[in-house]
């Protein structure tokens, strides 16, 4: 199994799954995957942060854990109602659908 | 023992994340998340951050993968309809894997400590709830009131945009 | 005070022109006597100062300040030697004459009081032109004339060809003040000054060279435009537009010899190039001679007279270009006699054949109006050089300075041979032989205004001769005669009635047409098609220039360009999130590349 | 304990009260709150302008800072709140009428959020202010959920932040793996006198996109056009002015003291940042063209703005940070203006199209003139203010040797009069006042609106104002160079 | 006694005349009336510069160190004296030949009040802040009075002659930028006295030098219509209402030269020195091309706007002749130029007015219909083809001789220029009033201009162009130190 574990695993880890999210991001039709999406980002900034705080040795990083996750719920939350609204009216939760704004 | 378990959890959260990515059914998607995110707790435990573990397990998936569930059960989302494969997205997926077999590797190791080992027990940072707790209320006490402000400014959103419209 | 005096001479007709222009328009009556007594003032003025101070020699007047600016001195100044003197009697005699003329010629015009306001604004620059004592105001004064000039010509404006005969002769002056206005820089670079007064001085230290001619040939180029000199001729005859009255002050006594006295008072510097004298001296001979011959198939009387002024002219400037100034302005004074008696006969003729002009349409005038009829021959006489008349003392003085130029003396007395052809042809079409139209038919007359000057002009050219025209200037007659010029010029001009008379004697046609002639030389034609066409063409060419490629491709272009980027980049606003965010995390990564590449250094 | 009246405080309190206020008092007292909420926002403007540059509570020290920045700065959002407090009383709510007591609240925590972002010292402290203000910005613009194109720019603007929030959590959690620390000056003492590395490049990198992406600098600026057209117009000047005055702070701080305040970094990051600038005016300027829509038109305004700032940052040097500081208040007296009258032709018109300023000029002459200060200032026309501060950023940059930029922003600046004027053009030009319907703006709206116009004029004869706002904004940095060992 | 107040109450007077115009006063009359109580402090003022040499207003320039380190200075000299002359004088001239009843009168009068304004600002500057400033002020009310009041193209007109000047002016700034930071950073200043002073002592290097002296070019060259960014003119002033062509091209255009003087030519000199060529090229083009291109016009006004823009180059030679001759001439065009193209555009207009065209080709017969009218467009061609005793002529011939020892190719295409524009200009005279009367002439219902009230403006241009003509030690006498300093050094 290769070598010992180190940070770099780590963050290499978490950048993968940061990719993944964009990636999330850009190809999802659905809004609702789109924003599964972004709770991916966060969650792989949330890893890093974490190794970062284990390795360095500094708690700070946990904290600014704490305040991720719940930054995260309320966008999450704030997203969901916006969609909501948005089914209301469209019925759909394409994102294509959303392109009236242009130009 | 900490290659092991590395490893195994990572390959778990890599092929939930792309699950969650990549499959079409919405209730996959979230039911895929949760387990992302139960890795990712489960990473945090091997990173001797069992505090923010709970954190992430009660928090994230418990209650907002919830949301996430009602909102799919409420909206009756259906499967995706596959959009245009365009060339757009042929090259995203490119640079994203190009990206992640060879640059990311590249780009961890210029960070300090990026190759000084995992040893459990080793763990130079506390991170019991307490003195998380500690911190949290101190230091970054103020951060903790404006993270309450910002939960009652989505609170109140999430009124305003889903309430019933009983006067009008 | 007293010593600013004489500019009084130069002032009354301003002050004519202005107060006649400004505030007596409605009235014509005083407009009339105010210039005209404006100009009588001018007249006797001139006079007095002819003979006060002594002849021959100059008188000091101060001058009135214009321009002293850094190393540049043009003041208003009044140069008063012997030959401005003569020169301001003639000009503001003349002038009497014609304003007397006019008084009887245009007593039915109801605009005549701006023709007087203009004749008292030619009066004064001409007198400036003549009084100037640097070249810059000379300039100044030159432009002033061709501005008057101008607007006589175009006096009746509802005729398009007087509009088109006055743009003709102003521009065609302006060709001729383009090089004049050369050559003064020329002066001033070379010499230092412009004034005529040290000029003299300071030509001792003389450059020299190509330099030296060139700066004469543009002084020569400015007396081509206003003298009427060939290439620049083409607006003379054109210029017979005008009312009568002006042909003959512009083109007998005034305008056009003011080409010949510039070229008298730079003679100094003229003289340092010989090319410039050679050249001068054989554009004067060959334009006594091509007129004559474009005069003897022209049918317009006002237009034969200018084609022969042209060639008279000539004869000033060619003695001018063989350095004799004495006859050349001795000639210049008999010729505004006789020529000037010419013209107003032919305006009595006109105006007594209500504004017939073509003398094949004459005839039998010789006993309707018999005055005129005598006072043409004897202005022809003169014309021609017949002895004792005006014009042949002065022509045999020219004739003699030619002696040693056998070439220049055979051209100009061949003129003469056509001098007198054309001019019999005039008399023998117009005078004899019984009337070919209505106005022929009623011919009269005119009243006295038109008779008296012409009788006062009869007299001198008859006796002019005497006048003792070098002792005004100062100079002894030449010395020195070559008798032969003397008898083959009067046998030449005595030859060309003969033929003349047999051909002319009782035709009511010309029997004679040679296109050549008729058309001028077709110099005309030519700067028309060639000159005139290809500044038109050169002017489309900048216009559709200016219009297509500045205004439309570049400043139109260079909007359209921009607002189709504007275009461009909204496409990439097409609605889609997903795009958006694709360009924010490429912009992202490429950030994060950016920063890899110059940090890692 | 004054210490804890602080601006932020009381926002909160006030954005509180409000919803209580709302829901504890019988219905028909409702048409107050908008009176209520304006007096709050103008008593707070009163108060912070009072109490700027006073200190903070002690156990805030470690997190914020109270300097010549934050003290310029926190009555500039207090403002921004007063002038979308008057806007949003006058918004037209329609189905959301019952719920105006929120719409009028949540500006209130926005503004708390920008308050604290302007004096924040540490990332963390950005990160959460940020995301308060963030996140109350989704909902605004979202707020009207009937309106298909409020909710559309509300999902458009939340996907994009959250991008943005991810880039910037992962910023900071990169900031602690190449430094161990968030706060400015720890930073800046950690690196100076050291090579910079690689990492805390990255990190930095990573922020200034999310920065980035508050002033809507290219690439990262797609959002806002989209935005600012489908919110609300209280929201969109709130977007337009404040958030974006918000980010140039930021920027401004830890590029100006803290932070990345070295020269190691800076070298990196300024052709990074000019090279935006440039992008960012020369989009803003073309794109904004062919626009028919006042507030889209505005947007790309704004983000041509937001390239001359950038330009001028990004020379890094004092003179730059100064002259984005007097850009910032020169812009909101421009802009401003424009959003308040927006919001009166949305109410008047149902749309922000050009065509409703046909003839202005002959029915409302003041606000006409107003107007067309304000447009002309944002054109950068001498002698208004707008002018004068273009004339800082072009100093700056042949200062700064800046060549191919100063030419890029020069001809920008010349193409921009082309659609500057086409409001003008309409106000003045076009169609005769009788084919217009005539609709009234309130008279005290006119005088608010030539006011601010002549002081656009005003503040361009005699720009001091300015100068000592820039000045005051510099000088008492208590993070300065010195510390950071240079 | 000091006087110097005089000098903002020349500002103050229109700014004042706004103020009524927007309160409610007869618009028209008070705008005549504010342009003339002008004349007072402007007469006072320049009977104390031909005292004293020049009158400032303002503090004392010290150097100021911060972003903008300017001061509200204002003063007069030799060289500016004429400018703020003519720049009172055609304001009168234009307020008199507007009218009464134009739509949006209000709006109309306060534009034109603040071109005025604006120019009169920037000759007055010393701080080069206010001097770009004032200039610009004129710029949003000149595309106002085109687009609003224009005829013709007005719309295409008013964007091009607004998007060139804004081109010119940005150009200009940042090479005036590039000056006042060329010095250093302790004594930098934006008086243009002081700033002189210190770039003359201490000179920038040569290339520096050549480069700003290539932006000094383009930037005023812009605004001077110098060729090839001359498009803007022609057929902006032929759309443009009256007064405003006549304030625009007469005044405004003006600036860009008053700047080439004051500014360029004195702080860059070994700059101007390496682009010698390409001014001379410039200003050929200048002469040659838009006297072609008047030849072809067949609108009086463009015919008129082209003779203007090909004027610039013969003024232009003068300037770079490098000699006070020259100089003082290039200054005495620049006023006699103001003038008689004022004069000019007075009277097209009062032709379009009475015929509803300007087109030569449907003119015809002015010269019997309107005799006066005929005599003031006469005045205003012969004055615009260099007659003499006309302020142009002595300003021609003063820049010929000046130029003449330096570039005497460029002064023979200027003296052939001269010829140009007299074929362009005759011709179009003889169209407009020549011939027989022309069907848009007869149908007009008013033939002459008649009466005190419609022909003082007129007499008050001839009467000055006459003046400066036959007097013009009036305006090259109090230059002349001013120039002399300015070679000198």
């Amino acid at each position: 199994m290769g070598g010992e574990i180190t940070l770099g695993h780590y963050l290499v880890l978490s950048g993968a799954l940061f990719l993944i999210g964009l990636a999330g991001v850009v190809l999802r039709r659905s809004l609702l995957v789109v924003m599964m999406s972004l709770e991916l980002l966060l969650n792989a900034a949330n890893l890093a942060l974490v190794a970062v705080g284990r390795f360095q040795g500094i708690p700070d990083p946990q904290v600014a854990v704490f305040f991720v996750i719940t930054v995260a719920a309320a966008e999450a939350a704030l997203g969901l109602a916006i969609l909501v609204a948005i089914f209301r009216i469209k019925k759909t939760t394409a994102a294509d659908q959303m392109a009236s704004l242009r130009f | 023992m900490e290659q092991l378990f590395f490893w195994m959890l990572a390959a778990g959260l890599l092929i939930s994340a792309i699950t969650v990515v990549a499959v079409r059914n919405p209730v996959t998607n979230a039911v895929c998340l949760v387990s992302t995110l139960v890795f990712e707790a489960a990473l945090f435990i091997t990173l001797e951050a069992t505090f923010m573990a709970a954190v992430q397990v009660i928090v994230y998936a418990g209650a907002v993968m919830v949301l996430f569930l009602f909102v799919i059960m409420l909206l009756d989302v259906r499967v995706e309809v596959l959009g245009k494969i365009s060339w757009l997205k042929i090259v995203g997926v490119g640079l994203v894997l190009l990206l992640a077999l060879v640059g990311l590797p590249k780009l961890s190791s210029v960070f300090p400590f990026a190759g000084e080992a995992l040893h459990w027990g080793h763990a130079k940072v506390p991170g019991t709830a307490q003195d998380l707790g500690h911190l949290l209320f101190s230091a970054y006490g103020p951060l903790f009131l404006t993270t309450g402000v910002l939960l009652l400014v989505a609170t109140v959103g999430v009124v305003v945009l889903c309430r019933r419209d009983t006067e009008a | 005070m007293i010593a600013y005096s004489p500019y009084l001479i130069l002032l009354l007709p301003l002050f004519a022109a202005v107060v006649t222009r400004l505030f007596l328009h409605p009235f014509p009556r005083f407009a009339i006597s105010v210039s005209t007594l404006a100009c009588l003032g001018s007249f006797l003025g001139s006079l007095l100062l002819l003979f006060s101070g002594g002849l021959g020699s100059t008188i000091a007047i101060p001058a009135v300040p214009w321009i002293e600016f850094a190393g540049l001195k043009a003041d208003f100044g009044l140069l008063m030697d012997p030959l401005a003197r003569l020169m301001a009697v003639l000009v503001s005699g003349i002038a009497l004459l014609v304003h007397i003329y006019s008084i009887g010629y245009l007593k039915e015009d109801p605009h005549r009081s701006r023709f007087f306001a203009e004749l008292s604004l030619f009066v004064f620059s001409m007198m400036g032109i003549v009084l100037a004592d640097n070249l810059v105001t000379m300039f100044l004064f030159w432009e002033l004339v061709g501005l008057s000039s101008y607007l006589l010509i175009g006096f009746w404006f509802d005729r398009p060809p007087a509009g088109a005969a006055a743009n003709k002769a102003f521009l065609v002056n302006r060709i001729g003040d383009f090089g004049f206005i050369l050559g003064i820089l020329g002066v001033w670079s070379l010499f230092g000054t412009v004034s005529l007064v040290d000029l003299p001085s300071c030509l001792t230290a003389s450059p020299g060279g190509w330099a030296v001619t060139a700066v004469g040939l543009g002084l020569f180029c400015g007396c081509l435009g206003k003298s009427a000199q060939f290439p620049l001729h083409v607006w003379l005859p054109d210029s017979m537009e005008g009312p009568t009255p002006v042909s003959s002050l512009l083109h007998a006594a005034t305008m056009v010899v003011a080409g010949v006295y510039m070229l008298i008072r730079v003679l100094p510097i003229l003289e340092l190039s010989a090319v410039t004298m050679t050249t001068i001296a054989w554009v004067g001979g060959a334009m006594t001679l091509l007129p004559t011959l474009i005069a003897c198939q022209q049918n317009d009387i006002k237009r034969i007279l200018a084609y022969s002024t042209l060639s008279e002219i000539a004869y000033m400037v060619m003695a001018v270009g063989l350095g004799v100034t004495g006859p050349a302005m001795y000639h210049l004074t008999m010729h505004a006699f006789f020529k000037c008696l010419l013209f107003l006969a032919a305006g009595s003729v006109i105006h007594g054949c209500h504004e017939v002009q073509d003398i094949w349409k004459m005839g039998g005038l010789g006993k309707r109006m018999p005055f005129t009829a005598i006072v043409t021959g004897i202005g022809t006489l003169a014309l021609c050089g017949i002895p004792p008349l005006s014009g042949f003392w002065s022509k045999d003085e020219i004739f003699a300075a030619t002696a040693h130029q056998p070439a220049l003396a055979l051209v100009s007395m061949v003129a003469g041979f056509f001098t007198s052809f054309f001019m019999l042809r005039l008399i023998l079409v117009a005078f004899g032989g019984s009337p070919r139209s209505e106005g022929a038919r009623h011919a009269h007359e005119g009243s006295a205004s038109l008779i008296f000057p012409m009788l006062i002009l009869a007299i001198l050219s008859v006796v002019g001769g005497f006048l003792p025209v070098n002792s005004f200037l100062g100079v002894s007659p030449e010395g020195t005669h070559a008798s032969w010029t003397l008898w083959v010029s009067l046998v030449l001009a005595l030859a060309g009635f003969v033929p003349a008379f047999f051909i002319y004697r009782a035709a009511t046609r010309d029997p004679l047409s040679i296109p050549i002639l008729q058309g001028k030389f077709y110099v005309d034609e030519f700067y028309n098609r060639v000159l005139v066409a290809n500044q038109d063409g050169l002017g489309k060419l900048a216009d559709a220039f200016e219009g297509w490629v500045v205004r439309g491709f570049l400043v139109r272009g260079s909007g359209v360009m921009a607002r189709a980027a504007g275009q461009g980049l909204r496409l990439v606003q097409c609605g889609q999130v997903q795009v958006y965010a694709t360009v924010f995390i490429l912009g992202a990564l490429s950030l994060l590349w950016w920063i890899l590449k110059s940090g890692v250094r | 304990m004054t210490a804890w009246l602080s601006p932020e405080v009381l926002l909160v309190l006030a954005g509180v009260g409000l919803i209580l206020v709302d829901s504890l008092t019988p219905r028909s007292w409702r048409r107050l709150i908008s009176p209520l909420a304006f007096g709050l926002a103008l008593g707070l403007l009163f108060w912070t302008l009072w109490s700027s540059g006073q200190s903070i509570p002690d156990s805030w020290r470690n997190l914020f800072v109270s300097d010549g920045l934050s003290s310029i700065f926190k009555p500039f959002f207090v403002l921004c709140l007063v002038a979308v407090s008057g806007m949003s009383a006058r918004y037209r709510l329609g189905t959301e009428e019952s719920v105006r007591a929120e719409f009028l609240a949540l500006p209130f925590f926005s503004t708390a959020g920008l308050c604290l972002l302007a004096s924040a010292r540490d990332f963390l402290a950005v990160f959460v202010a940020l995301e308060l203000v963030s996140i109350s910005l989704y909902l605004l613009v979202a707020f009207h959920r009937t309106k298909q194109a409020s909710l559309e720019a509300g999902i458009k603007l939340l996907v994009m932040g959250g991008l943005s929030t991810g880039f910037l959590v992962m910023g900071i959690a990169w900031l602690y793996a190449a430094a161990g620390t968030t706060e400015f000056t720890r930073l800046l003492l950690e690196q100076a006198g050291r090579p910079v590395t690689p990492a805390l490049l990255l990190a930095a990198g990573l922020v200034v996109t999310s920065l980035a992406f508050k002033i809507a600098a290219v690439p990262f600026h797609a959002w806002a056009p989209d935005v600012y057209e489908g919110a609300p117009t209280p929201i969109t000047a709130f977007l337009a002015v404040a958030s974006k005055a918000a980010g140039f702070v930021l920027l401004m701080r830890i590029f100006g003291w803290g932070a990345f305040a070295l020269d190691s970094v800076g070298t990196v990051f300024r052709p990074i940042l000019l090279t935006m600038g440039i992008a960012t005016v020369t989009l803003g300027t073309l794109a904004a063209l062919p626009q028919r829509n006042l507030k889209r038109l505005l947007a790309y305004s704004g983000i041509a703005h937001a390239g001359y700032m950038l330009l001028a940052l990004g020379t890094l040097g004092e003179a730059g940070m100064g002259t984005v500081v007097a850009y910032l208040w020169a812009y909101l007296f421009a802009t401003l203006p424009v959003l308040i009258f927006i919001n009166e032709m949305e109410r008047n018109h149902g749309n922000a199209d050009l065509r409703h300023l046909d003839g202005l000029a002959r029915r409302e002459k003041g606000a006409a003139l107003g107007l067309m200060l304000c447009f002309l200032s944002m054109a950068g026309l001498p002698p208004l203010v707008g002018f004068s501060v273009k004339l800082a950023v072009f100093t700056t940059l042949w200062n700064a040797g800046e060549m191919p930029a100063l030419v890029v922003a020069g001809f920008m600046a010349v193409i921009g009069l082309g659609f500057y004027l086409a409001p003008i053009r309409a106000m003045y030009w076009e169609r005769e006042a009788d084919a217009i319907p005539a609709t009234r703006l309130p008279s005290f709206l006119v005088w608010v609106l030539l006011a601010v116009g002549l002081l656009n004029l005003f503040l361009g004869f005699y720009p001091k104002p300015l100068v000592a706002l820039a000045e005051r904004s510099l000088a008492p940095a208590p993070l300065s160079r010195q510390e950071s060992g240079r | 006694m000091d006087i110097s107040y005089l000098l903002p109450t020349l500002l103050l007077l229109p700014l004042f005349g706004i103020g009524l115009i927007a309160l409610g006063s007869h618009p028209r009359k008070t705008a005549i009336v504010v342009s003339f109580l002008n004349l007072v402090p402007g007469l006072l003022l320049a009977g104390l510069v031909l005292r004293n040499g020049q009158v400032l207003f303002g503090p004392e320039p010290i150097p100021v160190r911060g972003i903008f380190p300017f001061k509200f200075i204002l003063g007069i000299d030799g060289l500016s004296l004429p400018l703020v002359g003519l720049t009172l004088g055609v304001t009168l001239a234009a307020m008199g030949v507007s009218r009464d009843g134009v739509k949006r009168e209000r709006e109309y009068f306060i534009c034109l009040l603040l071109v005025g304004l604006g120019a009169l600002g920037a000759f007055l500057s010393v701080d080069l802040f206010y001097f770009f400033s004032f200039h610009e002020v004129a710029l949003i009310p000149t595309f106002l009075l085109l687009g609003i009041w224009g005829q013709g193209d007005r719309s295409g007109a008013a964007w091009r002659m607004t998007l060139y000047l804004m081109f010119g002016s940005l150009v200009l700034l940042v090479a005036l930028i590039g000056l006042v930071l060329s010095i250093p950073e302790t004594a930098r200043t934006l008086d243009w006295r002081v700033l002189t002073e210190a770039l003359q002592t201490n000179p920038m290097t040569a290339d520096r030098q050549t480069i700003l002296a290539a932006l000094l070019l383009v930037g005023f060259g812009t605004l001077i219509s110098l060729v090839p960014f001359h498009s803007w003119a022609p057929g902006g002033y032929a759309s443009a209402p009256t007064p405003a062509a006549m304030l625009h091209a007469g005044i405004l255009k003006k600036f860009g030269l008053y700047g080439l003087l004051r500014v360029a030519l004195p702080m860059v000199p070994a700059g101007w020195q390496q682009i010698w060529g390409i001014v001379g090229l410039m200003l050929a083009a200048n002469i040659l091309y838009c006297g072609l291109a008047a030849l072809q016009q067949r609108d009086f006004r463009w015919l008129l706007g082209f003779s203007s823009v090909m004027h610039m180059g013969t003024i232009f030679l003068g300037l770079i002749s490098g000699t006070v001759l020259g100089l003082g001439g290039a200054l005495l065009l620049m006023v006699g130029h103001g003038f008689s193209v004022a004069l000019g555009f007075a009277v097209a207009g009062e032709i379009h007015h009475r015929t509803g065209t300007t087109w030569i080709p449907d003119l015809g017969g002015l010269a019997k219909k309107a005799p006066k009218l005929w005599f003031y467009l006469m005045i205003a061609t012969m004055a615009s083809i260099g007659l003499p005793s006309l302020a142009n002529f002595a300003g021609e011939i003063l820049i010929f001789f000046g130029a003449w020892a330096s570039h005497p190719y460029l002064v023979v295409i200027a003296a052939w220029g001269v010829v140009l524009s007299a074929v362009a200009m005759l011709r179009a005279v003889r169209g407009i009033a020549f011939g027989p009367l022309a069907n848009a002439a007869e149908s007009s219902p008013q033939g002459d201009i008649t009466g005190t009230r419609e022909v003082w403006p007129f007499a008050f241009l001839t009467t000055i162009l006459f003046v400066l003509g036959l007097v013009p030690v009036l305006v090259l006498g109090p230059a002349r130190p001013v120039l002399e300093r300015l070679l000198s050094r």
